[in-house]
Parts: C-alpha cells; structure tokens; sequence
C-alpha cells in the first residue's frame, strides 16, 4: 500500500519516501587527491549527512578541489507547525486592492522608491513603480490609489530618506541587486538607520525588495517587509494596503 | 526519400530493404513449427485466466505446466482448454483454478470433436479480443478527446522499484510534460519465466511489471489525465522470457508503448536466440493487433560498443526489426526504432554524426515514429556535464522530428532518477523543443559535407552487413558478435527448455484471429 | 596581502577564503507555498548552515516541492591528518607490476572475476579483466603475471566462490552496478559471507568495483578493497601485487 | 557578402556604413574643441606620472586639478608639463610629486617658447609610448612562443573584490581552458573622477581597476603561462569617469583587451554625453595604438531592452561605434563589437533568432572578432535551466565562428560565480566547441526561412533608424531612449564639469603622436 508523508517529520524525499537524499556541491581549497575526497566526506559526515557519497570531483586549480556529492539527511521538520503560520498570503487583484484602498484608507498613498547607493540596476523598482511593470501587471504608477515616486537608481540613503520626508511618504521602498559581499545588507541597514534616527521609522512602511533579498532577511533588518524574484506589483500593493488599513485602524 | 537532405541513393535503399526481408524471412522458416511455454501461457492469459495459486504461482504457468509435464503443448494449451471448456461447461479461469486445485487433469478428459474444440476456443478469445478492443477505442477515444500532443513525445522513465512511488514520480512526470511514463521492470525479471502476480513494492532498479502495477498506473495516470486535460500515455517492457505474456497483460491494462524487443534479451540476458525470437513474433502481433506501439532496441547496441564504429549495425538492424514487426502484423506508424545520442563526449564534430545518424533513421523509416534515447554511457557524476549533453541531444531530437524522444536527466550516470531530476530534464526538453521548433525545416546539409558522407558511409556499411547477414543468416550473425559486440549462439542461451515443437492438429487462437486482420 | 589557506581548519571556498558557501537541491514531500520555503529554509539550519537561502523553488506535483539552495558551512576539516594517512596511492606500470609479481611473487596470480546477482553490468569487470581492457590499457588478462577467469555478468556468488575454490584463486573481484535499494550492498555482503562460511577468507584477496562502490564502503563490508570510476587495470593489479607480495613476506 | 549565407543586400549594408560614416563624423565635430580632466590626466600617466599622495589623491589628479584650479586647463597639461621640464629639468614624476608637495605651482614658473616646450614633451612621451610599445612586442613574441587558441576565444570574468582572490579565481579559469580573464571592476568605480591606487582587498561585484591590481593579475597570469605553455589574456573596463586613463594603465601593464563603451557610462552610470564621448575618443586611440582589442557594449541594450526588438538598435549601435572606433585609429581586427544571447527563454524559435543575430554580426563585420555575450537578463536560480541555455549560446557562437565568448555560467542569475561556476561553464563551452566544430561550414539557411527573414528585416530596420539618427545626430537619438530603452540629455550627467573648452596653442602630444600610425 502507498505510504503516506507524516508532515510532522518531513525529510527530503528522492527516490522512496523519507531516503532523505539530497545532492551538494562544493569547493575545498585543498589539493586534488584521495585525501581530498575523504576531506569532502568528513565535511559531509560534520553537517549531519549520513551515507555521504562523492558522485564527482575534479581539479580546479593547484590546491582547490570541486566536489558534486550526495548524503541522506537525517534531520527532519515538523510541517504542521509552519503550515499554521499564514505562510500562504493570499493576494489581491489591482481592482480588489483599489476598492479596499478607497474604502479602508480613503486617500493617495505615496510611494517613494529607488535602486540605492551604488546600485545602477533599476529594473527591479521600475518593475514596481512604473506604469508599465511587470509581464503585463501594471506598476504602481497605473494605481488610482496610488502617488508614486521613483528616483531611479545609483540614490544615496540620504537623498531618498529626504525625499520621502518631504512628500511625506506612507512607504519607502528600496531595491538591491549587488549582493556581493554583503553590500546589500549594508545598504539596507543604513537606510532602516537614517530613518530611526530623523525619528520617522513609525510613520513609515520600509519595505525593500531583490533577487536575494527574502521576507526574512527583510524583518531581521528592520523592514516591514521584504519581496523576492517572481514579485508582482499586485503583491506589493497588496501588502502596502492592507499595512495601512491595519494602522489607520489601530488609530 | 525524392527531397532527402542527406543525399542518399534510393537503390541503396532499396537493396537494404531487400535483403532485410530476405532475412526476416529465414527467420520466420527457422522458427517455424515451434511454438513456447511463454506463448501459451499468453493464449491463456487471453482466454481469460489470471491469478495465483497459494504459492504465488500464476495460474497460466500452472495450466501450461500441467499441460506441458503431461506431454500436451505439442497440441497447443488452447486445445486441452477448449477441451475441458465442452466437456466441463466451465470457463478458461474456473478450469485453471480447478486444475491448480488438483481438481482436474486436463489430459485425462475425454476428447471432443476438433472441429467443435477449435470453434469453441476461438469464439471465447474472439470475445475476450473484442473486450479488450472496446477498451482500446474508448481509450483512443478519451486521447481524442483529451488532445494529444504533436511528436517528438517526451518518454520518460520510472523506476523506483516500489509501484506506489511510481505513480508519485509518474504525476511529476506528467506535470511537467511528459507524454509518455515507462515503468522500468525491476532487473532481471528478463530471467522469471513467469510473471509475478499482484502489486509489488521491492524491485531493483525497476518496477516488477504485474498486471495489477499494470492497473494501478494506468488508474492513476488516467485520473491525472482526466484532471488536467491532458492525455499520458504508459508504456512497459515486452523483454525477457514472457515477451508475449506481458504484450496481453499490458493489453487488458490498456497500455499505449511497449518495448519489444528479443534482441536485448538475447544479447544482455542470455535468452536462448529461438526461444527470443518465438516469443517475438507473438508478441509483436499481440501489440500491432491493438494498436500498440512498440519500440526496439538498437540503442543498447550503443551501450556496449562504440557508438561510431557500431553506427551501421544500428541501422542494419533497424532493417530487420522493422521487416520482423511487418511480418508480426505491425504497421509502420507502430514501430518505434531505437536509435540513441551515444558518441563520446570529446569526440570533435560528434554534433555533426550524431545528427546524421538522427537525420538517417528518419529518412529511411519516415512513417516510422522512432525512439530516440540518450547519452548515458559516457555520461559521469557531472551533473552539468550530462546537462549539456542532454541539451544537444535534445535539439538533435527536434531537428530532425524524432517521434519519440527517451528524455535525458541531470542524473543518468549515477542513479535511477530521483524525483526532481527529470522535471529538470523535461524543462531542458520543453526549452530547447521550443527553441528549435522549426530549426529541422529550416537549414540543409552542405553537398558532400560531413553531415551527407557520414550518413552515405554508415547506409553504404549498413547495406554490405545486410547482404552478409542474408547469406549467413541472423543467427549466425549474432554469432559473430554483430550486435553490440556481444555473441550468442542458437543452441545455449535461458529459456531453450521452454521451446516446444508443435504436433499435428496445433492451433493457436491468438495468433489465427490477429493474422485475418493483420497488416498487408 | 593574499590570505593562506590554514589545512588545519578547512571550510568550503566559494568566492572569498573561508565563506564557506556550499550549494544543495532536494525535494521536500510538502506542498509548494511559502510554508515549504521555510521548511527547506529550517532543514538547511537543521544541517548546520547558516544564513540558508532558497534561491529557486517549483512545484513537482501536488504536495512535492523541489528547492535550489546556498548555505554557509561553518564547520571544517583538519586537512593535515588526512594527508599523513597515505591516500595519495603510487600505481605501477603494467612493466612495474611484471617485474615485482616475478621478484616477489614468483608464480601465476590466479584471479576469478564476475558481475554478481542479477546485475548484467558486465562492461566494468571487463574492462579490468579482458585483454582490451580499458581506455588503452590492458585488462589482467595481458599480464604475464595473471592468469584470469571472467565470468561474465548475472552470476550467483555461490557460483563464483566455488569457481574460485576449484581454480585456487588467489583473489576474487566483484562487479556492482546496480545500486538503487542498495542491491550491491546486499549482494556484496553475501558474498563475503560465503567465503568466510567456506573459511577461505584468510587465503584470498576480495576486491569490489563499480562507479558507487568505494574504498571505504569495501572495507566497511568485509573487502580487501574497492574501486570506483576511474579505475584502470593497472590500480587494481598495483594493489593485488603488493597484497599479496606482503602476504608472502609476512609468510 | 558575396556569399552571404543570409542573403543580405549589399546595397542595404553599404548604405548603412554610409549612414554610420556621417554619424561618426557629426559627432567628431560636437564633441571637438573640447578635452576632459581624464584625458588630461591620461596625458600626465603616459609621460610616466604615477603614485599618490598621502590622502590616497592619484598624482595625476593632483597636477590636473592643480592647473585646472589655476584656469590653464584649456591649454593643456601637457603645455604645462613641458614648461615645467624646460625651467626645472625635473622628470614629469618629479614635477607632480613637487606640485604635490606643495614646492612647485606650474603655471607661476616662467615660459619658455612654445616650440621648445612642445617638442621637449613629444619627446618625452614618444620615449614613453616606445617603451611600452616594446613591452608590447615582447608580450607579442610571448604569446607566438607559447602559442595562441583559435577563435571563438574563450572570455572569462573575475569579480570577487580582493585581487589575490581574483588571481585564485583567474588560474582556474587559465585551467579550465579561459582565453582572456576579465576582471570586473568594483561596482559604481565608473563614478569615481580618479583612479584608486594599490592593490585592493575591497570591492563589491567586482575589484577595483587600478595600476597595481592590474600587475599583480599580469605578473599571475604571465607565470602561469610560462608554467603551462599557454598564452593567457587579459582584459579590464575603460569606463565610467577614466576611460582615457584606464586605456594608458592597461597599455602600462600589458593588457590585452579592454571593455571600451562611452554609451555604457552614458546610459547605464548617468556619464554626460560629451565627457564620455572625449573621454572614449581618446581611449580607444591608446588601445588601437598598442594593439588591444576593445570591446563594446551593445549586449547591455539587451538586458534593459527586449532582445527581440531591440534588434535594430544593437545593429545599428554597432555600425556606429565600428565608425567611431575607426576614426579613433582602431583597425577591424581590434573591434570587439558587442552582441548577446538573450531572447527570452520561452519564446518560440528564439534558437534561429538567435542565430539570425549573430550570423548577420559576423557577415556585417567579417574582419572585426565580435564579442558575444551570454544568455543573462531571464536567467535565475534554476541552474540548470541556465546551463540548457549556455549549451545552446554555445552551438550559436561555434556554428557562426565568433570572435570571442564571454562565457555562460549556472549561477549566472543569482551570484557573481563562484570558482567552480565558471569551470563548470568552460566544461559547456569546450564540450559544444569541440562537438560543433564545424557545424557553421556544414549547413545552409532556406532562402526565405525564418533565419534569413529575420536577418534581413533586422537589417532593413537598423538601416532606417540609422537614417533617421543620420538625421537627427546621435546625441537626440540617445534623447529619444534608441539604446537599452534609456534616455539622456546631452547637457546632463555626472563628469559634466570636467568638460574643458581648448584655447588657442592647447595640445596634446598622446593624440598627436597616435595619429601619425593612425589607421587610415
Ligand atoms: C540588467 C542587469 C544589469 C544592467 C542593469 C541596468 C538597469 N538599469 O537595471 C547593467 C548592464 C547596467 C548591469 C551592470 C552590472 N551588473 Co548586472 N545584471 C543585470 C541582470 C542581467 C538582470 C537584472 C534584472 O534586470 N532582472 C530583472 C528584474 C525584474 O528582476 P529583479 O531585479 O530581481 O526584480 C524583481 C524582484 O527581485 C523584485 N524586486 C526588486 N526590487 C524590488 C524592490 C521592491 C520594493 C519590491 C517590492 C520588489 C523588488 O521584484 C522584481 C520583479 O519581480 C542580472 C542577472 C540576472 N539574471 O539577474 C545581472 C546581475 C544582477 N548584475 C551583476 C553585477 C555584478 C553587475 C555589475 C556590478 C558588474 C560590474 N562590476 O561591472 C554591473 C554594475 C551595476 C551596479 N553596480 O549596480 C550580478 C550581481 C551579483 C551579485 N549577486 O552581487 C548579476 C546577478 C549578474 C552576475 N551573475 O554576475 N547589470
Ligand atoms: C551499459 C549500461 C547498460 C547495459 C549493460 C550491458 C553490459 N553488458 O554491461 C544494458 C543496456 C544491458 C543495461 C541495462 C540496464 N541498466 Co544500465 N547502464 C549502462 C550504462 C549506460 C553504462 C555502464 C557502463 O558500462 N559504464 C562503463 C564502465 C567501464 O564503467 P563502470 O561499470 O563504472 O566500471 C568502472 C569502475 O566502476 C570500475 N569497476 C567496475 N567494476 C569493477 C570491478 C572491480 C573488481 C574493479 C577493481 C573495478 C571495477 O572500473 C571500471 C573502469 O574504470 C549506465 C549509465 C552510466 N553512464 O553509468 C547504466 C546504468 C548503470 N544502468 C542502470 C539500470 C537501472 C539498468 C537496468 C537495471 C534498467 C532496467 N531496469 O531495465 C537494466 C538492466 C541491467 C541489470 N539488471 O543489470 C542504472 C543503474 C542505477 C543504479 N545506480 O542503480 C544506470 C546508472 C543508468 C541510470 N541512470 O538509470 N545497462
Ligand atoms: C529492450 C529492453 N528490454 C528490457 C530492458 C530491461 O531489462 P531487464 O528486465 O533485463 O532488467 C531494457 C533495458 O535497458 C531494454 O532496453
Ligand atoms: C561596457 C561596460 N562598462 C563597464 C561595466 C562595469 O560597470 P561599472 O564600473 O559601472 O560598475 C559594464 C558592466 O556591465 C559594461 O558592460
């Protein structure tokens, strides 16, 4: 008979039910050998794979080795816990979210947006903000409900900091692409900073979005939210509406 | 051929067609006046009998072994069946249940009239023929009615061992895009001379092919088919030494591919060549009869000898197969060639001969389908390797209209799949499918160029190995390692003891119902 | 100035010394929603890595998703034992192994080889065995020094261990192919199991290859040795030869 | 275009060069009396000024800004250089570090005549320019002695931040087969109106272009050369705020290719019109000097515009900088002219656009390598769906023999690559090469298929918008958002103000001494 997933202990599934096979790959810089390969095993035996396995390896240079691997992973998660955690948002349409707007905020909400600090790739918050958006889903520019302002990219902190004070802006919202080395969250955390700091971060929804920046990345700096590859505009404002209907409510 | 990009000489052509006729023909004399344990056991399967007894021995091998241990087959099982049919009022399945009750010794009962034997037996398979042809037309049906995708289809593997998982790797399967599930047979059930019986959750490397694993995926599929509006198509294994056992359980289960192939037992499992062939054409006939396509094996030619050197032999026994399966009633548009994308990875312009090679099968066999399998044998733990692999390969399959294209996965040179790597595979597929849709069309081969000499040389080669298998013959042939460098030789080989020479007054229902409508 | 690897403490080496980035894919048995990305996102914590990220995510079919991710190993190997532990193995040339099986051996090598079971894999053992052998080196069976037995693929461990009494083998080498369920574990095991219920272990050298057969798996299931992808008659011959010359040395 | 495999009108394609010609020449005219702080500081760094002061200031910034604060910027540093050397007898390394230190202030010494200060400065730079002439010969003999790779030459990029990370990434990449290493530059270094100076650890995305980590890749890759008896390249940015300048370091320290593409800065970096078309002017004179390949940058319309209509502009754009790059001395063999792979992946027959763009590249620029760039923009974190696509860029580049490659790499949309992501990717390349080697020789397009459709409509499309830009001059075209969807003003931009209108008696003796071997 089929066996069945017990989602309080879910493992990675390959082949069978619960073999726990997952693949890795990596580089050590250490010189291609068969110490080498027992190097990789060890390393996987440490992350708790048992079985580990070196499908491949090769050379990359003197004293770097890749590694393609696979190992059964004996650690499990309890998906029930996280199915009950609103995980699955469920998101308006741009008709859905104008209605709502009129009737639970009642005003122009105003948007300021940009590529931030050295950043030049701006087609992330264009996606957002400009009139044409997003395969076919209109940005934020196209909103009844909606005041947007998007300065572009290569914007200091400051000056999008200032210019969100000075339209008196329900939301800031900030893309960052370069990652390398971090930048991204450097740039995030100064800009959550400068707002603490003129004392405005209550007023304000800061919320930020790029290819490797995730919602969970997003809060643990400071934002309200934060929006991945495959983002709509329709989400966004989705979130934004439904954030501001919570805080005019609340008073 | 008048168009063809490849240049060929038609009289080429048709000096390999005549010898591969000739040759099919020599066949069809040396296996003549034999039939086997596994065909009758197929004549009773379609008679109606299934089930185990308490040993888990399947009731058409308890019935044939009755019947054979008492000397009977020579007659045909269907005989002794029709027999006992007017002599007990019972039907084929309450006989064998009877008989493997120890109730019954169907050699012990008085004979009836031939005449009225024969006419009894062939009305019960004509009924049971006409069940299962009902079921293939509401089959075709609903794939009308579902809509069926445009070749090259998208084959793809199971293979998990465990029939359950497979139907869960099977809707992932379908889900992203597959045309056509294989449920790959646990190894070695090639050697059983028997099928196992019921659902099976414990094979290698494969899947046990049982009539009930037949019915599980088949509901599931349908259900997914149903669901999404989309028509999915199963297809099994007809190799081994019940070849023909499994063209009729996969016929009650209404599956639409099956590879059938002898060859690949002979060569890879050791099966008596005879033995191979025999059950083959009743096979075949059971496939061709109900619109089953089947798919040969040349590919694994591939898999043990060298992909360049080896080219001709593909395509002279493509010659052959495609001769052996007119001969078993199969008409063109179900025969599925194999053919496969196994040069070695560093060899300079393998591009160019995999794709005359491709173009070749194509051109020769154009109402043909075709099944185009994969680089595997040179294929690593480098997933991206294989990936690259596979992405040429794919765009070889849509240049030249492949009919049915085996997919490729990241994985080939390490695991059956896991469950993710053939939606990877598929995603490569659909990709370079789309990308290349109208690439075949769209360019020609330079006159003499590699493409047009490579493909020139393998049909000339192919058509000097023809005209010596004519003189030798296939079994000699075989002999001398013709095929995937592997050699076999007519007198050793499993299964030999299950070759039983027919007597005076055989008959086989099966095969004289399917010959009255079989292909001209 | 340019950072050196310390060997003592070795993490993964993606773009920086010491980041430590390791890639991994698997497939968890839960439906495709947020819910799974931060499933796969607390399995990957679960395996010791840190800042886990998804970086794509797909459903399989109803209740399969499948994840791409980067995580951060944060746990390392001390390359230097390794290295000290003799992995780094000097094969011999074909002419090496003739002249030290003559000098320390002094008579025919008897070898017994197969694909066992019900595997049909037969290219392997071929290619260690027959005169052809592999990629332009020559199989045992061009060796002076061996004499050879190839019994080909499917073949029953009973059948190959009496073979191998009858000839007064001096080794026997066994081919896995099949690996899905663990079949060559099994069929492996049983083998040893035969010989040593014959008490013939002590007089012969077991040997086992295959592309997912390795070292240590062989010598965890009783083997002399294992040999995996890549191996070329002449490591195999390499190691019988000095087995055996240490055998005759030890007496 | 005798034998086009297209079928291009040569009628069309001369009219466009004409149309190019007349482009080019508006622009020299615009863009004449005028020079820039970065070719002024070009001019100081080629008669041999270097270092820093203790504030991290580039000397050359330092004796530029020190003449431009003073207003004799119009006349030239070079002017003042030489009267500097005539009245002081120091080294132009000697007078900056003097001015630096405060000693010396240029334009407060007395004159000499102004005959006797320019050809006191030709000399000096002419001694310059032979110097590093002769380095280059020795590298030319360098690379005859350990033998140079046929094309498509394999480019690679670098960007890790620290250089000694970067030369760990290069010799991998040396490894795995690269050709030419690119290190990419630290993200918005196009900003910065200076050089940074030293070997740096810090960059994000890419590692700072300055004339230390510059030796320190040379002096890696020179050994790893020699080692491996293979010549490797490499190649860095002239854009952004310093093209000039960043073109007299590489010259400096042996670089091979540059990126060299004013619109890049213009449109991507905010770079006012005018400064960057000075600035590149110049630049481009010093590569085509020395002999190294510059690379434009058409490619990054496309990863702002769509790759199916933006077509034209690509062509167009690369017409035009063809002209400019003439006009700056650079001959055909050292234009790079840039195009990419970047139809998105779903789109039907993309493969046979694809292969429409790049065919109709080379037969519009048979002698000029072409730098072609990989899919990017729709790739994401599905690795393998990126290297399905890499493999079929990869067929495209060998079927229509580029000139040079930037390869693919899996993590094309997520990272800058990791050091096995880019051997992964070279393992695709070498594979395709090698399997395609001669594919381009091999096949022909229908006449009329899709492939010389295409062609030939981007052809006609690109021939009307460079009428049209004929028409209107480049600057309004750029106005207009013709190129990568974006739009600038021509008296907007960032480096605006280090335009400097020329007086009367301004010279430059780079420019001078470079147009004398000009290509004509
Ligand atoms: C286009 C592009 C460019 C263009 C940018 C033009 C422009 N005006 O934007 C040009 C050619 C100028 C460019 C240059 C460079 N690039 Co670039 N570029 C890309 C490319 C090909 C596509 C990015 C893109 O437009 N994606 C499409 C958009 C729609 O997707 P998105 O940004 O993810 O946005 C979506 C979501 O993330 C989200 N989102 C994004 N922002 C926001 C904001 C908010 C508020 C919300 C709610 C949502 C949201 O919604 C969007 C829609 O779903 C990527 C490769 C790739 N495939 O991603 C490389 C890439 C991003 N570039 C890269 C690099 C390194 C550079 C350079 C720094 C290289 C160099 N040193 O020279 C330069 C300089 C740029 C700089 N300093 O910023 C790297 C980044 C590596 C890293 N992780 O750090 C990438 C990944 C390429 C690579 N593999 O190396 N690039
Ligand atoms: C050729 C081949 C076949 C041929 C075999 C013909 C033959 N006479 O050998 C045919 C077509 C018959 C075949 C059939 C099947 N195959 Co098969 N086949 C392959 C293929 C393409 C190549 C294997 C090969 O020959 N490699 C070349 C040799 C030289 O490499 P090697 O065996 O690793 O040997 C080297 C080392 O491992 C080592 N070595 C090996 N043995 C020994 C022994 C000793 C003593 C020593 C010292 C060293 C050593 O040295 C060798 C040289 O370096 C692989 C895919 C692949 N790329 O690996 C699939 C593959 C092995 N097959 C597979 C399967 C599942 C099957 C079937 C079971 C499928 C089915 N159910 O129908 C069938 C049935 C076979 C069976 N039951 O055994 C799977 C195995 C999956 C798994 N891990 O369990 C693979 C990986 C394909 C896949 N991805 O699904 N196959
Ligand atoms: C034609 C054919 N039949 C059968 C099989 C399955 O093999 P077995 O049942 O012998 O394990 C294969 C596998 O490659 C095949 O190609
Ligand atoms: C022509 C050109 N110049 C320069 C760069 C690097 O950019 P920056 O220095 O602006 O970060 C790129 C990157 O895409 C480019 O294509």
């Amino acid at each position: 008979m089929p066996r069945s997933v017990d989602l309080t202990a879910v493992v990675p599934y390959a082949d069978h039910l619960d073999d726990g096979l997952v693949q890795l790959s990596f580089t050590l810089p250490v010189p291609y050998s068969l110490a080498a390969r027992k190097a990789a095993l060890e390393l996987a035996g440490k992350m708790g794979f048992e079985d580990p396995e070196v499908v491949h390896y090769q050379q990359l240079t003197d004293g770097y080795t890749y590694f393609v691997m696979y190992g059964r992973c004996v650690q499990s998660i309890d998906f029930t816990e996280l199915q009950g955690d609103g995980f699955d948002i469920e998101y308006m349409s741009e008709e859905e979210i104008e209605r709502f707007a009129e009737e639970q905020v009642g005003r122009a909400i105003v948007v300021v947006g940009a590529s931030t600090g050295s950043d030049t790739h701006s087609v992330g918050i264009d996606a957002m903000l400009n009139l044409k958006g997003y395969h076919g889903h209109h940005g934020l520019e196209g909103y009844r409900s909606f005041r947007t302002y998007n300065l572009g990219s290569q914007v200091p902190n400051s000056v999008l900091v200032a210019k969100a004070i000075e339209v008196g802006a329900d939301a800031i919202l900030v893309s960052q692409t370069v990652t390398q080395q971090n930048l991204h969250v450097h740039n995030l955390t100064e800009l959550v900073e400068m707002v603490e700091a003129e004392g405005r971060r209550g007023e304000m929804i800061l919320a930020c979005g790029g290819p490797r920046v995730s919602n969970e990345l997003a809060k643990e700096l400071g934002y309200d939210a934060g929006f991945s590859k495959g983002t709509y505009p329709h989400h966004l404002a989705t979130f934004i509406v439904r954030e501001l209907a919570s805080r005019v409510a609340a008073g | 051929m008048s168009n063809s990009k490849l240049g060929l000489d038609p009289g080429v052509v048709s000096a390999c067609r005549q010898a591969a006729r000739q040759i099919a023909e020599q066949v069809s004399e040396q296996v003549a006046g034999r039939t086997t344990v596994s065909v009758e056991r197929s004549v009773t399967r379609l008679l109606g009998v299934d089930g185990a007894d308490s040993l888990d021995v399947p009731l058409p091998n308890v019935l044939v072994d009755h019947v054979h241990d008492r000397g009977g087959l020579g007659r045909g099982v269907a005989y002794w069946i029709g027999n006992a049919m007017l002599q007990t009022g019972r039907t084929p399945q309450q006989i064998a249940e009877s008989v493997s009750a120890g109730e019954l010794v169907l050699t012990e009962l008085d004979l009836a009239e031939e005449r009225a034997i024969h006419t009894r037996v062939m009305e019960e398979c004509a009924a049971r023929l006409k069940d299962i042809s009902g079921r293939f037309e509401e089959r075709r049906a609903m794939r009308e009615r579902l809509g069926d995708s445009p070749a090259p289809l998208r084959y793809v593997l199971t293979a998990t061992g465990d029939v359950y998982e497979d139907v869960v790797h099977a809707k992932a399967v379908a889900e992203a895009g597959g045309d056509i599930v294989a449920v790959i047979r646990s190894t070695a059930q090639s050697l059983l001379d028997y099928v196992p019986y019921g659902p099976t959750t414990e094979g290698y490397g494969g899947t046990f092919a049982t009539q009930a694993n037949f019915r599980i995926m088949r509901e599931a599929m349908d259900e997914w088919s149903e669901q999404h509006g989309r028509y999915v198509r199963l297809s099994s294994f007809c190799s081994g030494l019940c070849m023909s056992e499994i063209a009729s359980m996969g016929a009650w289960e209404g599956f639409d591919n099956m590879v059938n192939d002898a060859l690949y037992g002979i060569l890879y499992r050791d099966i008596n060549i005879v033995r191979g062939l025999i059950d083959q054409r009743v096979s075949r006939m059971i496939n061709g009869y109900f619109g089953v396509v089947i798919n040969t094996g040349e590919d694994n030619y591939l898999r043990t000898a060298d992909a360049i050197e080896a080219a001709p032999s593909v395509t002279a026994s493509q010659f052959i197969n495609h001769q052996l399966a007119h001969e078993s009633g199969v008409p063109d548009s179900q025969i599925a060639l194999g053919d496969a994308f196994e040069i070695d990875v560093p060899v300079r312009n393998s591009l160019l001969y995999q794709w005359a090679q491709a173009q070749l099968t194509r051109e020769l066999f154009p109402d043909c389908p075709v099944k185009y399998m994969p680089p595997t044998r040179h294929m690593d733990g480098n997933l991206f390797r294989t990936h690259a692999s596979d992405t040429l390969f794919n765009l070889v399959t849509i240049a030249t209209g492949q009919g049915l294209q085996t997919i490729g996965v990241p994985t080939e040179g390490i695991f059956t799949p896991h469950i993710h790597d053939r939606v990877l595979g598929l995603q490569n597929v659909d990709y370079v499918f789309n990308a290349a849709h109208d690439l075949g069309e769209e360019i020609e081969f330079k006159q003499g160029g590699v493409i047009q000499t490579r493909a020139q040389e393998v049909l000339a080669s192919a058509h000097v190995l023809l005209e010596r298998i004519a003189q030798t013959g296939l079994f000699r042939a075989i002999e001398q390692a013709t095929f995937g460098d592997v050699s076999r030789s007519v007198d050793a080989g499993r299964g030999i003891e299950g070759i039983v020479t027919v007597e005076e007054g055989y008959f086989n229902p099966v095969v004289e119902l399917m010959r009255e409508v079989s292909y001209a």
